[in-house]
């Protein structure tokens, strides 16, 4: 019964998916999407009571008070056993909450969003599956469990990218995010393989007293574990050289965007980091190497987004950006720091994508239906404060949270953040830092671009606000970023304290005054930037960005380093060329061709013979006299010899 | 009991050649039961099986030459055991999905495939080297008519170059089995096996086994046969080939060359895991290039089966339980792939992908059960094809971490090419008015893969019973041959 | 004479100038005469080791052999009669194709 | 030289002489009276190999009823004179290869019986050949084979009355 309690988060949604991926063609969207909603509204409360009940148990005994075993063996084979086992620790307890209350308020505002899809029941489908996955790899006590979850997100990611798929580009977009997280993900298999040939286990608890036992023997290969894992989790976090999936993302719905490819799924990374703490701390090598990657893709994400014109992909980059801080905290071992700002910016990003949504959805329903416009080109808004004013009112919160102003969520955990970096790493921190001030500077334009000025189409002109469904889950969205800095404040450290027995030692310490003025200063300076530039931008036809006049700086951020190019160029066609080559040189002219060449000789000297087989009886007796004194011949021989 | 399951099918052949010609609805009925029979039987076979014992079960042995010693002997183990339920499960699912690929001849056809079973049960279940060369041998033959009367277009290039490759690569190791047998004055294969130190080291032997053996498979660089074979058999036949047959090779790799050659096996190993890793990579890559669906599939198949022999040549317990379940989750997957893509042939007579497009919008259910099986065979944990690939890697990267962590990079590109197949075919917009006019699979249809993509689910999600009922065997094997037990 | 060898190899040089026989001629009845030369031949050979060994048998496998012979020869002729018939030859140069 | 011998000497080369002119006689007719005349002298050779029955059976078998039968055809088919048909163009080596190698198997026969022969063991005692136990010894050890060889002889009568019959 405890059992069927604890694992019951995973199963409501997986209840969700059975029945409207079976009768979903007979039920009412309302239903469906009541349903769905509702059922991982059942998974929040489970988790929450879960989360009370965990609370209630002895400090000391969290970390073991929830582990469960289903008794049934996934895979065993050999001395490798990997059971159905699941972890609840104040750890995976946080992000529970965190997946299934932002999830179930996704879910109620996609009813809203998705309202008319011919495929509605198979959007729900697809997010309960998300949220059963998620769970799956929050909970898991083992590593291969942790990974059918990564996997599986991976997967429902890819669907729902390319949810649209009639339009290939986003089922191209899907398709890019699979293989991507892939590559990561074979790093993350190496790393599970070289566990078990290392430590003989594959679950947490094992894996971990085995570093702590066997301390410097298996050093070396901690350290090539941790460095397989981050490259696996480079990969779901979109963290450099695998980021480049997550703005073609953005094709997906942007329920889908603000739930997997901003709050929950793009985190699982930094999650992982803090689930094997253990033994990223067991390799100060690969912790220098996660800061370095963390606060760089902070810094090129930061930089790339300045420029984009596109509503989402701005966001987008911005979300690269902030897993960039998360991944340095983790780097830098401030795991709860990390986790921190993973929580926050799980308020402060979903809402943001959620009312970026009710723009475009604004922008498109309302607008003129043949538009050849881009309903989520900045460019084509403006003016959206009167018309959308609600949306304004939260997008603002949520922009002024990611940029950092106090009192506001975002400013306390990014304050820790590069707090930590200030102590231990200053490069990070100097990286960090500029990524802040460019965060700032493209929420202002953002926020100028979208509400401010006049409206610059149709479309905007005859924008208005969404239905209340929608706008509800914002209005939670936005009081939770107003309120999230509570959780973990400076010198109180609530979050703090109640994560230690899964991430290590935690001192809360209190607000560094210069450092807070200096990051406020950011804030507001880079907000005020934004504003200034931006304020007369793309009122005439002529749609050039005011920053364009920096030349090549312009174009590296416009155009994200060029790195996609670069992959395109390299990778893509190298691989469809090798790919070309192998098929129609090596594989047919070669290889089968060499079957082929001997079928042939074959042919040839059957041909050959043949022509002596042309039936002239009197040519064959030739040739059976000639084998007869043959034969004869060497029994002569042998005879001759055996006497 | 095993002779039961192995006859029936032909007895059902006999039945269905003396049916009169025009009683088409009765041969199909008559196939169906046969192999239905089989595969209850089978089931019974199965519900008898003591999953820990490590030795050969049910035995039903019999002279047959006395002279030679040659005897009529089958038994199932461990590692057979699911092969076999593979093969009785995947006939009548394919003699089911037969009517809509096959429309001429009938007649011959339901006998030769009836035949066929009886000859891959055979492969499986025979313990006398020279009844298992019989049944090898048989199974070519009605291979090859499938292959060469109901097949496309180049079936004549295709079902000649699939009978010599083939026949080439057995003609050796008839030679050694009838070597060994007069050499130690027996067939039986266990009293050979537990002699083994008579030929234990012997490369020669072992290459004249494992050269029949991987043309079979299909290992890299013999595995040109197959995309030829594969695109123009007709649908039933692909399945089978994919499923079945190819299977025939990974069987004999470890029930031959494993217990009759340990210490050969050792010192081939490392050619054998390097073809089996170069095979994952080359597979896939040349796969990515394919126009043809079916020949992507077939080019999959190449990089799958390299999986299983990797595993087969890790020489350790992960390992080779890891190919044998690999062994069935191919079948299961890939024989799925092949009827899926089957189906759309029926519909539009042409397999080149460039002429399909957005498909899934005209037929929901289908394209999700393609997409299922996509997914088993990319290798998504929670579906069967991860659980195997991944004791198989855990196992390889026991024995050569490097080459494991090359065939790892097999799972990226399997990704990739599978990925673009559905690309290309379900997602986008149609590239061809003839698509308009498709419909959905009818239950019959859906009703036919069913079973594949439950398995597939099971495996994935419970795959204890089938390591467990394998790993005594595979556990004596491994231990017999002196080899690492971990 | 004390042994019977001679009457193996006179048999010998018979079975050779029978092989030369069939070789060198085209007509398909000569052909046919040298073939029951041969035949002759290995009887001699057979009868003549039966005296070498005292035994009856290989006498026995003349008679038997001579019977086939007959058999054969009855068959064949017919079967040389129908050929004529079809093809006015008797010559086997032109029988190289195996149809009709 | 003993009598035995020297009747055997005059025998064989009768009977070589026979064969060579049955060989290179032009004439079918010519050749089938050829090997009628071998037969006969091999028939005297069985007598000399203590086989006189299989000798009466050669006599009235093989150069009386066979060789008639030869005969019959070769005259009612026509062809006692052979037409010299051109060699075919393939087939030039075919004649002087095949004179060639029987000569070989010749020359090896001879070496083997001048090398061998001396080391022959001798005849053992006749034993009675006359028809009785001819006979006894054919109805006793081979009288399925007997049976067996009466069948062929009606299949072959058949075959011979089938193939010839006119459509």
């Amino acid at each position: 019964m405890n059992q069927l309690l604890f694992i019951s988060p995973i199963l409501f949604p997986l209840l969700g998916v059975l029945i409207n991926a079976t009768l979903g063609k007979r039920m009412s969207e309302k239903a469906i999407g009541w349903l769905a909603s509702l059922l991982v509204v059942a998974s929040f409360g489970v988790s929450l009571i879960l989360f009370a009940q965990l609370g209630g148990a002895p400090e000391d005994e969290r970390l073991t008070w929830g582990a469960i075993s289903l008794g049934i063996p996934w895979i065993q084979a050999g001395a490798l056993s990997v059971p159905f086992g699941f972890l609840i620790d104040p750890l995976s307890a946080t992000m529970m909450l965190v997946v299934t209350g932002v999830g179930a308020l996704i879910h109620i505002y996609s009813i809203g969003y998705m309202h008319g899809d011919p495929r509605f029941a198979r959007f729900f489908v697809y997010l309960n599956l998300f949220v059963a996955s998620m769970l799956v790899l929050v909970m898991a006590d083992s590593f291969l469990l942790m990974f059918v979850g990564w996997e599986l997100v991976g997967l429902c990611s890819y669907l729902l990218i390319g949810f649209w798929f009639t339009n290939i580009k986003n089922a191209e977009a899907g398709r890019k995010a699979f293989v991507v997280n892939r590559i990561g993900d074979v790093a993350f298999i190496l790393g599970i393989l070289l566990t078990f040939v290392t430590f003989g286990a594959l679950t947490f608890a094992d894996v971990f007293a085995g570093v702590a036992r066997r301390g410097e023997s298996v050093q070396a290969a901690v350290a090539a574990i941790t460095l397989l894992l981050f490259i696996g989790a480079t990969g779901k976090s979109a963290q450099i050289p695998l980021h480049v999936w997550l703005p073609d993302a953005m094709a997906g719905p942007t329920p889908v965007s603000a739930l997997i490819h901003a709050a929950t799924m793009v985190t699982a990374g930094i999650y992982m980091m803090a689930r094997t703490h253990v033994m990223f701390e067991a390799a100060p090598s690969t912790q220098a190497v996660v800061a370095l990657v963390g606060a760089l893709t902070a810094l090129v994400a930061g930089y790339t987004a300045l420029t984009q014109f596109d509503i989402k992909r701005v966001l987008a980059y911005s979300t690269i950006s902030q897993l960039g801080f998360m991944v340095a905290a983790a780097g830098l071992g401030a795991y709860v720091a990390g986790m921190f700002h993973l929580v926050t910016h799980a308020f402060f990003k979903a809402l943001l994508f959620l009312a970026a949504g009710s723009v475009i959805h604004a922008m498109e329903h309302h607008g003129h239906h043949h538009h050849p416009a881009d309903p989520q080109d900045m460019r084509n808004m403006g003016g959206l404060r009167a018309k959308l004013p609600l949306t304004f009112v939260v997008f603002l919160i949520g922009g002024l949270a990611l940029a950092g102003v106090p009192p506001l969520a975002g400013f306390f955990s990014k304050d820790e953040i590069v707090l930590d970096a200030l102590k231990h790493n200053l490069p990070v921190f100097v990286l960090l830092t500029i990524s802040a001030i460019f965060t700032a500077f493209y929420v202002g334009r953002q926020l100028v671009m979208v509400f401010f000025g006049q409206p610059r189409s149709d479309m905007a002109r005859h924008a208005q606000e969404s239905p209340a469904i929608m706008t509800a889950p914002l209005v939670v969205l936005a009081a939770l970023t107003v309120l999230g800095g509570a959780l973990n404040l400076p010198g109180v450290g609530a979050l703090g304290y109640w994560l230690s027995p899964a991430v290590g030692e935690f001192k809360t310490h209190p607000l560094d005054v210069g450092l807070a003025g200096l990051f406020t200063l950011i804030a507001l300076g880079g907000l005020a930037a934004g504003w200034l530039v931006y304020r007369h931008a793309f009122t005439t036809p002529d749609l050039t960005d005011p920053l364009s006049r920096l030349g090549p700086l312009y174009a590296l951020s416009k155009n994200a380093w060029y790195l996609d190019a670069l992959y395109q160029a390299v990778v893509v066609k190298g691989f469809y060329t090798l790919s070309s080559f192998l098929a129609s040189v090596l594989d047919l002219g070669g290889i089968d061709g060499i079957v082929n060449g001997v079928g042939r000789l074959a042919r040839g000297v059957a041909g050959w013979l043949g022509r002596a087989q042309a039936g002239f009886v009197r040519a064959y007796g030739v040739l059976m006299l000639i084998g007869v004194v043959a034969l004869v011949t060497y029994f002569l021989i042998v005879g001759a010899n055996a006497r | 009991m095993l002779s039961t399951i192995t006859f029936l099918p032909l007895i059902g052949a006999l039945i269905v050649v003396v049916l009169p010609r025009a009683a088409g609805r009765a041969m199909r009925s008559v196939a169906m039961l046969a192999s239905l029979a089989a595969f209850l039987v089978s089931l019974l076979a199965l519900a008898g099986f003591d999953m820990s014992q490590a030795g050969y079960q049910l035995v039903e042995s019999q002279q047959w030459i006395p002279q030679y010693n040659i005897g009529y002997k089958v038994g199932v183990d461990g590692i057979s055991i699911w092969l076999l339920m593979l093969t009785t499960l995947l006939f009548p699912i394919v003699i089911a999905a037969s009517p809509g690929a096959i429309h001429t001849r009938e007649k011959e056809y339901y006998a030769l495939m009836l035949l066929m079973e009886t000859a891959t049960l055979g492969v499986f279940l025979a313990l006398d080297m020279f009844l298992f060369y019989v049944f090898w041998e048989f199974a070519l033959v009605p291979m090859y008519f499938i292959i060469g009367v109901w097949g496309g277009e180049r079936r004549v290039y295709a079902s000649v170059k699939f009978f010599i490759y083939t026949m080439a690569g057995s003609a050796l190791m008839l030679v050694a089995i009838l070597f060994m047998g007069v050499t130690a004055g027996t067939f039986d294969l266990e009293r050979l096996a537990a002699q083994n130190s008579l030929w234990s080291a012997n490369t020669l032997l072992f290459l004249a086994f494992a050269i029949a053996f991987v043309i079979k498979v299909p290992l890299f660089p013999f595995h040109s046969w197959l995309p030829d074979a594969h695109t123009e058999a007709p649908t039933p036949g692909s399945v089978i080939l994919a499923a079945v047959l190819l299977k025939m090779g990974a069987y004999g790799l470890i029930r031959f060359n494993l217990s009759l050659f340990p210490e050969a096996s050792r010192q081939l190993a490392p050619l054998m895991i390097a073809l089996a890793v170069i095979g994952i990579l080359y597979g896939a890559i040349v796969a990515f290039a394919q126009s043809d669906a079916k020949r992507l599939i077939a080019y999959s198949s190449v990089s799958h089966m390299g999986y299983i022999v990797l595993g087969i040549f890790s020489l350790n317990q992960l390992g080779v339980q890891g190919a044998l379940l690999q062994m069935i989750n191919h079948g299961l997957s890939t024989g799925g792939l092949f009827m899926i893509v089957g189906y759309l042939y029926e519909r539009r007579h042409t397999r080149e992908m460039a002429r399909f497009g957005g498909v899934w919008a005209k037929m929901p259910l289908y394209g999700a059960l393609a997409l299922i099986l996509v997914l088993s065979s990319v290798g998504l944990p929670a579906l069967n094809g991860f659980v195997g690939e991944f004791v198989i890697l855990q196992g390889a990267f026991q024995a050569n971490q490097l080459w494991a962590a090359f065939a790892a990079l097999g799972m990226v590109l399997s990704a990739v090419y599978l990925l673009t197949f559905y690309q290309k075919i379900f997602l986008g917009e149609s590239r061809d008015p003839a698509n308009d006019t498709l419909t959905d699979i009818d239950w019959r249809e859906a009703l036919a893969v069913a079973p594949l993509i439950a398995l597939c689910f099971v495996i994935g999600l419970y795959s204890l019973p089938f390591f467990s009922a394998m790993s005594a065997s595979v556990n004596s094997l491994l231990g017999a041959a002196g080899m690492v037990m971990r | 004479m004390d042994t019977a060898m001679p009457y193996v190899l006179l048999s010998a040089i018979l079975f050779a100038l029978g092989v030369m026989g069939v070789l060198i001629r085209r007509n398909a009845l000569m052909i046919f005469m040298s073939i029951e030369l041969m035949l002759n031949s290995a009887n001699l050979a057979l009868v003549a080791f039966a005296r070498q060994w005292g035994q009856l048998d290989g006498q026995m496998f003349v008679f038997f052999i001579m019977t086939v012979a007959a058999a054969e020869v009855a068959v064949g002729l017919a079967l040389i009669v129908t050929i004529f018939r079809a093809r006015r030859s008797t010559n086997v140069d032109d029988l190289a194709q195996l149809k009709g | 030289m003993s009598p035995d011998l020297l009747l055997f000497l005059i025998i064989a080369l009768v009977a070589v002489a026979a064969a060579l002119g049955m060989l290179f006689s032009r004439s079918a007719l010519y050749a089938a009276l050829f090997l009628i005349m071998n037969f006969g002298a091999v028939a005297v050779l069985y007598l000399l190999l203590n086989a006189p029955f299989l000798a009466v059976v050669q006599v009235s078998v093989y150069a009386g009823a066979i060789m008639v039968l030869f005969l019959f055809v070769i005259m009612l088919l026509g062809a006692e004179r052979l037409g010299r048909d051109p060699e075919p163009a393939t087939m030039r080596w075919q004649r002087p290869l095949a004179i060639v190698l029987a000569v070989v198997l010749i020359v090896q026969a001879v070496y083997v019986f001048a090398a061998r022969a001396g080391a022959a063991p001798a005849v053992a005692e006749a034993v009675d050949a006359g028809p009785l136990n001819i006979g006894k010894t054919l109805i006793n050890s081979y009288l399925l084979p007997f049976e067996v060889i009466a069948i062929v002889l009606l299949a072959a009568m058949i075959g011979a009355v089938v193939l010839t019959r006119d459509k």
